[in-house]
């Protein structure tokens, strides 16, 4: 019997029983795609908490994915070439220790996403759309501009950050960290999403006078969900640097916001398990499509607005439907 | 710096501001009169610079590429339109915002796939060659002036046509209460079409204009395309007058910002980090200016209705 | 019972959303005749202007309009047989001068810009005002204008004197009836009053999305009306 | 149940297929390039020259894949090309930045990289590597040498510029250490840009006598285009990039009698750049550009270490190319102890041969030209 | 008996139109207070003056002696309001239990709770239950809002507005579009309320009005022209004037 569940438990164990045969089979590229896939996925999942549980679309999560990968890159390559970050109030010279990245990854992404959240959630409709897309472009032309780390050029940081003096940059480790990354998020997501906020977060999509006639500010309810949000995806970003141990301003281009959205709609909207299964189909099918054709993009045009006029459930909502009528 | 550069650089602004009028007025009206989130618009943008690119090839003429890049923007334009974007209307913006990515890539890569990657490139008629003197010691490339007349000639005609004509009053009706321009006997489908087919000419016509003295290339629409956005934000969605004034706003900004900046910065620092640092605050000023109105106008400078 | 059918509508079930609303309407309008439809509030009285209009889908039952079959079609088609509205809360675009209004869905006909500003000569002087600067009546007036300018046979007014003070309510019962005169049939709906008795020669009510009761105003009885329409 | 067999099955056949192409004899070649976009002509041009040379060689097995001209995609195609192809040689990269982004990793990797265009400073100086091998030149050297021949064609007061990225700026620095005359301005454009009508306008108000600008690709078609548009009629100066054969088309009359500085022409008289143009134009019916050469260079290059050493052997094979022991279609070539060209550097003219935009050696700009990093590097 | 709700001269101008013109009147305990007038006369103004979704230009309000004329609508909930819609309102994809659940998290602000499950049935279960059989929702409470009938949903209305665990309610035509027999079970919920806590009802249907009201205020151009008991009202001749017709 397949239910969403079994869906969810099947592709985490693929994806871990896939690592595994492409370490034993010695495919390092596999291991890359794999944990590709799933840094991709958390973003998404991220940016699926207030999209597909808030309907806040927002055109402009590359800016938290960017933010978590310039903060980890600049701690890495600070500490990679022993030099000063900041000289008060205490000597810091960035860290190469994962734990530290993730920490300031957190608190810089959610201050940067309480801050953009106050000034978007003012707005709504097509203007919260618009609005979103135009502070992460401004980033972006900050990163792009901004001669010390790099510029149009972004910088190497040359390798990964260390946990618990795993070796990283043995694709495997790599994976796993990842791969416990995504357990933790989709861990906490299910939580929140079944929790009284989750249920006053997926009220607010639909009716903003009922919530507050309920005695509950939809304002604070989404801010939170956002500030949540920008950190997931602030951690996918920094775990997407050093998976390439490369950091650059695409990393905030408005089409790394588009595509994240394509990762929840292929999966299947509003669905915990949605982005994952949309980021694997994704990444699977620039890599096997791509092969054939270097126009597979067609396809994938062709694929997105086919989803979105006839099958608006996603590959997710399209099994369970056709268990259903089997 | 002198007068001169100044005015010619004023000139500059204008000219980048009406092309972003060219693309912004379409935008602007699709997105105000039937709720649609376009962001395909850029791909009519670079379709037109295609088809002028390639009647060019073929026939070497200058007028007649212009043609091709409205007339062929706008057939596309209506047969996207008739397929796809008409069961947009009634969806949300989400979708709206999907499908027209999608939309993007789909017509990305077929001209890719068409055209090749490595970018066209047109030439400017022997007509338009070469440079003016407007005023006293001043002179000003006679295209440029050639795309700002155009802007003022489609600046123009867009202002009759919406304010003037039959068809402008009952664009504005739609864009008010659709449901009952209906009831009062007008094909508001037809309407629609026909809107957009103009939103994707003027988009075309400045693909080809742009792309002559620049290059014809996959991807040219996008930029402009966000820019566009920004305009319409700030101009107030649905207002051909606030996308007019939004677009020489924008062009001017842009322009000004990044050629003052770094020269006011270039007193304090070498030119490359004048430059960057010029350039970063440049790029940012937009939507800088973007943000400031929404804050304090949230729905445009010119934009009464939210829908 | 010799002037020929207009308008006729058999057994129309409508429904919002999930919501049924009519649930089996029948009314006639023969040419030149003016029918009201009454009810009280929520019985679906407006549900079945929107269903004669287009403006909402019918699922079951048919609506003709000079024997050309209606429901379905879209509602500007319907609207070019024929058919002019005013609709409730008046819906003028208030975007748009009283010129524009007036204009902007004409159809060449008897009604043009000229007859209108006869009918209400308080326009001619603010023909290039913004709409939204009328009061209540002169918007009601404009919305009745914008309707006879798309020369209808049939003039269906929702709401006809709805919020208007008694001045102005008698003003739009007057232009009613001169545009009557000139061979226009109406279908109104309004509140009960001596005005409507006087005016309509036919009424319908309605009650929860049904045709109860339906003949002469002034041939209802007190108990019906306290039944039907609570007075 | 089904759909985990098919998923084993499929990923066997993946594994499968890369073990057969796993043969110690052969060598293979990564390449990463740029084929899409404003770049696109010069990734053509370095790959058309390469496979040209290596068409004969049957141990070379070359993989190409196109980086957009994105560092991020360049870094995530190296990563590929290491790790699921196993290529033993990695070479190809135009653009400074995407080199800066993508040698570094494959070098400390164990790969050796030649690099057929980009020679940015950093990997000419402190950054030098033992596997890093540039087979075009350091890119201050053209603009170097264009400083040298704006001197001699009397220029006192020129205004240049360059787009914002490594590259852009070793531009600069080369011209401006050769040019002994005044600046009338000084500009870095973004990288990718299109419209020039801000800088050209500077230009017309600087009062200058001359102009230098860098900027490669497609930004220089269109600032060409729009210079001859504007009306300005002072000379121009530039490096090869903006004047060889892929552009010169595009850039159209506007180009002819400007001069620029260039390692290669295609009318340099030695036998291997003789035999080259040929075979190109056979191959590929156009005549071949300055990035041609290079590509065609680096190929001759590889096979020529390759009959002296296995590149399992890394030691022996890193000394097979130290020795550039091949005909180049330069003449002189060899390498210096940073792993970058000694060679002569000419100044060429635009002309006009029948129909077709060409360039003509006009003079020798400098002779047995090295590079100004040789002492920083530590190798 | 107990005044819980005051209205003090409230006004409200739109431009040159008085939507609210000196308002007065107040709700006391164990009453159905039911405020009748046209369509126009400004009684969803008032309504969305007293739960602070639109602000009066002068006036006060005053719930059980606290003034809340400048409170935001939650703070006003959390006082102790509730109200229901006119055109209803619930959250068509939460079931019936989740939309009642709903206004229970708000009520007690539980809605930063992050951790609890809303299945597993820990949360104000007990309550929730008494409510639903209250409102004779019970027995469907896992069908989604979007499947009930337009009675159901009224009923829904009310079991939200419980929830809130007011000190008054405010109801907006509950009984629009609803079948005789709902109309009678919907009469013996609000009897059965209106002892913990008093209504007031806006309702068009006057027979409803008349045979449920203890109180009835008529509004008429944003003034309240007669106050009274049913047969006071009936019998008053300003109000058969401006709102019955001169029939």
């Amino acid at each position: 019997m397949i239910s969403e569940k079994n869906i969810s438990y099947i592709s985490l164990i693929s994806l871990l029983l896939i690592a595994i045969f492409a370490e034993y089979f010695n495919e390092p590229y596999l291991i890359t795609l794999l944990s590709r896939i799933i840094i991709f996925s958390i973003a998404a999942i991220g940016l699926n908490l207030v999209l597909g549980f808030g309907n806040l679309i927002s055109f402009g999560h590359a800016a938290f994915f960017g933010l978590g990968g310039y903060i980890s890159g600049i701690l890495a390559i600070h500490a990679f070439n022993s030099e000063l970050l900041i000289s008060w109030p205490f000597l810091f010279s960035g860290s190469n220790n994962s734990l530290i990245i993730w920490l300031f990854t957190i608190l810089f992404c959610s201050l940067l996403a309480l801050l953009l959240g106050a000034l978007c959630l003012r707005t709504s409709g097509v203007y919260f759309i618009m609005i979103t897309l135009a502070f992460a472009q401004m980033l972006y032309y900050f990163a792009i501009s901004w001669p010390s780390y790099g510029g149009e050029d972004g910088f190497s940081i040359y390798v990964r950050s260390t946990l618990f003096g795993i070796n990283t940059m043995q694709g495997l480790n790599f994976f796993l960290i990842c791969f416990f990354w995504l357990l933790i998020i989709l861990f906490t997501i299910n939580k929140v999403v079944k929790s009284p906020f989750g249920l006053a977060l997926r009220a607010t999509r639909f009716n903003l006078t009922r919530v507050k006639s309920v005695g509950i500010n939809p304002f604070k309810i989404q801010l939170i969900a956002f500030v949540l949000s920008g950190a997931i995806t602030g951690i996918a970003g920094s775990l997407y640097v050093d998976l390439n141990r490369f950091v650059s301003p695409s990393l905030l281009s408005w089409q790394m916001s588009g595509e994240f959205i394509v990762f929840i709609l292929i999966g299947g909207l509003g669905r915990i398990y949605g982005p994952l299964i949309g980021a694997a189909f994704f990444v699977t099918f620039e890599q096997f499509f791509g092969s054939y054709t270097e126009h597979w993009q067609i396809f994938l045009g062709i694929i997105i607005i086919s989803t979105v006029l006839f099958a608006k459930g996603g590959i997710i909502g399209f099994i369970l439907e056709y268990r259903k009528n089997e | 710096m002198t007068a001169e550069l100044l005015i010619e650089q004023l000139l500059n602004g204008l000219q980048f501001g009406f092309m972003l009028f060219l693309m912004s007025a379409g935008l602007t009206l699709i997105f105000g009169v039937m709720g649609l989130i376009n962001l395909a618009h850029g791909s009519f943008y670079m379709i037109g610079a295609f088809s002028a690119a390639a009647t060019f090839a073929f026939f070497n003429s200058f007028w007649l590429s212009l043609f091709a890049s409205f007339s062929s923007a706008a057939v596309v334009g209506v047969i996207v339109e008739k397929t796809i974007i008409r069961k947009l209307y009634n969806r949300d913006h989400l979708d709206q915002v999907l499908v027209t990515f999608a939309l993007i890539l789909f017509f990305s890569e077929l001209i890719r796939w068409i055209f090749g990657a490595f970018p066209l490139y047109l030439d400017v008629p022997k007509i338009l060659n070469g440079s003016i003197e407007i005023f006293d010691g001043i002179y000003y490339s006679k295209y440029r002036l050639f795309i700002i007349f155009v802007g003022l000639i489609i600046a123009t005609f867009l202002f009759f046509l919406i304010g003037k004509t039959n068809l402008g009053i009952q664009i504005r009706a739609g864009q008010y209460d659709r449901e009952m321009i209906s009831a009062l006997g007008v094909n508001i489908s037809k309407l629609y079409t026909l809107l957009f087919g103009i939103g994707a000419a003027l988009a075309g016509l400045a693909g080809a204009l742009i792309g002559t003295i620049q290059s014809v290339e996959v991807g040219m629409g996008e930029p402009i395309l966000i820019l566009a956005f920004v305009i319409i934000v700030i101009g107030g969605i649905g207002s051909i007058k606030g996308a007019l004034i939004a677009s020489l706003l924008v062009g001017l900004v842009d322009t000004l910002g990044r050629f003052l900046i770094p020269w006011v910065l270039q007193t304090i620092t070498n030119p490359s980090d004048a430059m960057s640092i010029g350039s970063a605050i440049g790029s940012m000023l937009i939507y800088i200016l973007m943000a400031i109105i929404l804050i304090l106008r949230p729905t445009g400078l010119y934009g009464k209705i939210l829908s | 019972m010799n002037k020929s059918l207009i308008l006729k509508l058999d057994n129309i079930y409508s429904s919002y959303s999930n919501v049924q609303v009519l649930n089996g309407v029948n009314l006639l309008i023969r040419k030149g005749e003016i029918v009201s439809l009454l009810g009280r509030n929520g019985m679906g009285k407006t549900t079945t202007i929107k269903s004669i209009c287009g403006i909402l889908k019918p699922h079951s039952g048919k609506i003709e309009f000079n024997s050309v079959k209606i429901n379905g079609m879209e509602s500007y088609k319907i609207a070019r047989l024929g058919i002019g509205l005013v609709p409730e809360g008046r819906r003028i675009f208030a975007n748009l001068t009283v010129k524009e209004n007036l204009i902007g869905s004409s159809v060449k006909g008897y009604w043009d810009l000229d007859k209108i500003l006869t009918l209400f000569p308080i326009f001619e002087e603010r023909l290039s005002q913004l709409s939204s600067n009328l009061s209540g009546g002169e918007q009601q007036m404009l919305a009745i204008g914008r309707a006879l300018m798309t020369n209808p046979s049939l003039l269906i007014l929702d709401e006809a004197t709805e919020g208007l003070s008694p001045v102005i309510s008698k003003k739009i019962w007057n232009v009613l009836r001169e545009v009557s005169n000139k061979g226009i049939s109406i279908l109104i709906i309004d509140k009960i009053s001596q005005d409507l008795k006087e005016f309509s020669n036919y009424s319908y009510i309605l009650e929860r999305g049904k045709s109860v009761w339906n003949g002469k105003l002034a041939e209802l009885s007190s108990d019906n009306s306290k039944r039907f329409l609570g007075v | 149940m089904l759909k985990i067999i098919n998923l084993i099955l499929s990923i066997g056949l993946l594994l499968a297929s890369s073990l057969v192409f796993a043969d110690g004899h052969k060598l293979k070649v990564g390449m990463i390039t740029t084929l899409s976009g404003g770049g696109s002509g010069l990734g053509i041009d370095v790959r058309d020259g390469f496979m040209l040379a290596v068409k004969d060689s049957k141990d070379i097995e070359v993989v190409i894949e196109d980086d957009q001209r994105k560092p991020d995609i360049a870094v995530q195609l190296a990563d590929k090309m290491i790790q699921s192809e196993k290529v033993d040689v990695l070479t190809g990269i135009i653009w400074s930045n995407l080199a800066m982004a993508v040698v570094p990793a494959a070098v400390s990797q164990g790969k050796f990289y030649l690099s057929p265009n980009a020679g940015p400073s950093a990997l000419a100086g402190k950054g030098c590597h033992e596997n890093y091998f540039n087979v075009a030149w350091q890119n201050d050297n053209l603009h170097e040498a264009a400083g040298g021949h704006a001197n001699s064609a009397g220029f006192k007061n020129t205004f240049i510029l360059a787009p914002n990225y490594p590259a852009g700026k070793d531009a600069l620095t080369g011209f401006k250490r050769y040019f002994k005359g005044s600046l009338a301005g000084e500009i870095y454009t973004k990288l990718g840009q299109t419209d020039y009508a801000v800088e050209i306008a500077q230009i017309r108000a600087s009062k200058a006598d001359s102009v230098f600008f860098f900027l490669p690709g497609g930004m220089g078609i269109g600032f060409m285009k729009q210079y001859a548009q504007s009306g300005i009629e002072i000379p121009v100066v530039g490096p090869a990039f903006s004047f060889d054969q892929g552009i010169l088309k595009a850039v159209g009359e506007a180009a002819l009698g400007v001069k620029n500085t260039s390692q290669w022409s295609k009318d340099l008289d030695n036998k291997a750049n003789k035999k080259f143009v040929s075979d190109f134009q056979n191959e590929y019916g156009r005549l071949p550009s300055l990035y041609a050469s290079q590509g065609y260079d680096t190929g001759k290059l590889l096979m020529s270490a390759m009959e002296k050493a296995s590149v399992k052997d890394m030691g022996s094979f890193r000394e097979a190319l130290r020795s550039a022991d091949f005909d180049s279609t330069r003449g002189q070539f060899s390498f210096s102890s940073n792993h970058h060209p000694i060679q002569d550097i000419y100044v060429r003219e635009v002309i006009k041969e029948g129909d077709i935009l060409t360039n003509k050696i006009v003079s020798v700009g400098l002779k047995d030209h090295s590079n100004a990093y040789v002492s920083q590097c530590s190798m | 008996m107990n005044k819980i709700l005051q209205i003090i001269d409230l006004k409200k101008n739109f431009g040159a139109i008085t939507a609210s013109n000196n308002i007065n009147f107040c709700l006391e305990t164990g009453e159905i207070h039911a405020l009748i007038g046209p369509n126009g006369a400004g009684k969803s103004t008032l309504i969305k003056q007293i739960m602070g979704e639109m602000k009066q230009d002068s006036g006060e309000i005053i719930l059980s002696g606290i003034n809340i004329s400048n409170l935001t609508t939650e703070d006003r909930i959390h006082l102790g309001f509730a109200r229901s819609f006119q055109i209803t309102d619930v959250i068509s994809d939460f079931t019936i239990f989740q939309n009642v659940l709903l206004a229970k998290i708000g009520k007690e602000k539980k809605f930063y709770n992050f951790y609890s499950s809303i299945d597993s049935g820990e949360l104000t279960y007990e309550e929730i239950k008494t409510i639903l059989l209250k409102i004779d929702l019970w027995d469907e409470r896992e069908k989604p809002a979007s499947l009930l009938s337009h009675g159901e949903r009224r009923q829904l209305e009310i079991g939200i507005a419980l929830a809130l665990n007011p000190k008054l309610i405010l109801l907006d035509e509950p009984m629009a579009g609803l079948s005789l027999d709902k109309i009678e079970k919907m009469k013996l919920i609000f009897n059965q309320i209106k002892d913990d806590v008093p209504i007031l009802l806006i309702e068009h249907n006057m027979d409803v009005v008349f045979s449920i009201a203890d109180r009835i205020s008529v509004l008429v151009n944003g003034k309240i022209i007669a106050s009274g008991t049913s047969s006071e009202i009936k019998s008053n001749s300003d109000v058969k004037e401006a709102y019955l017709g001169t029939a």
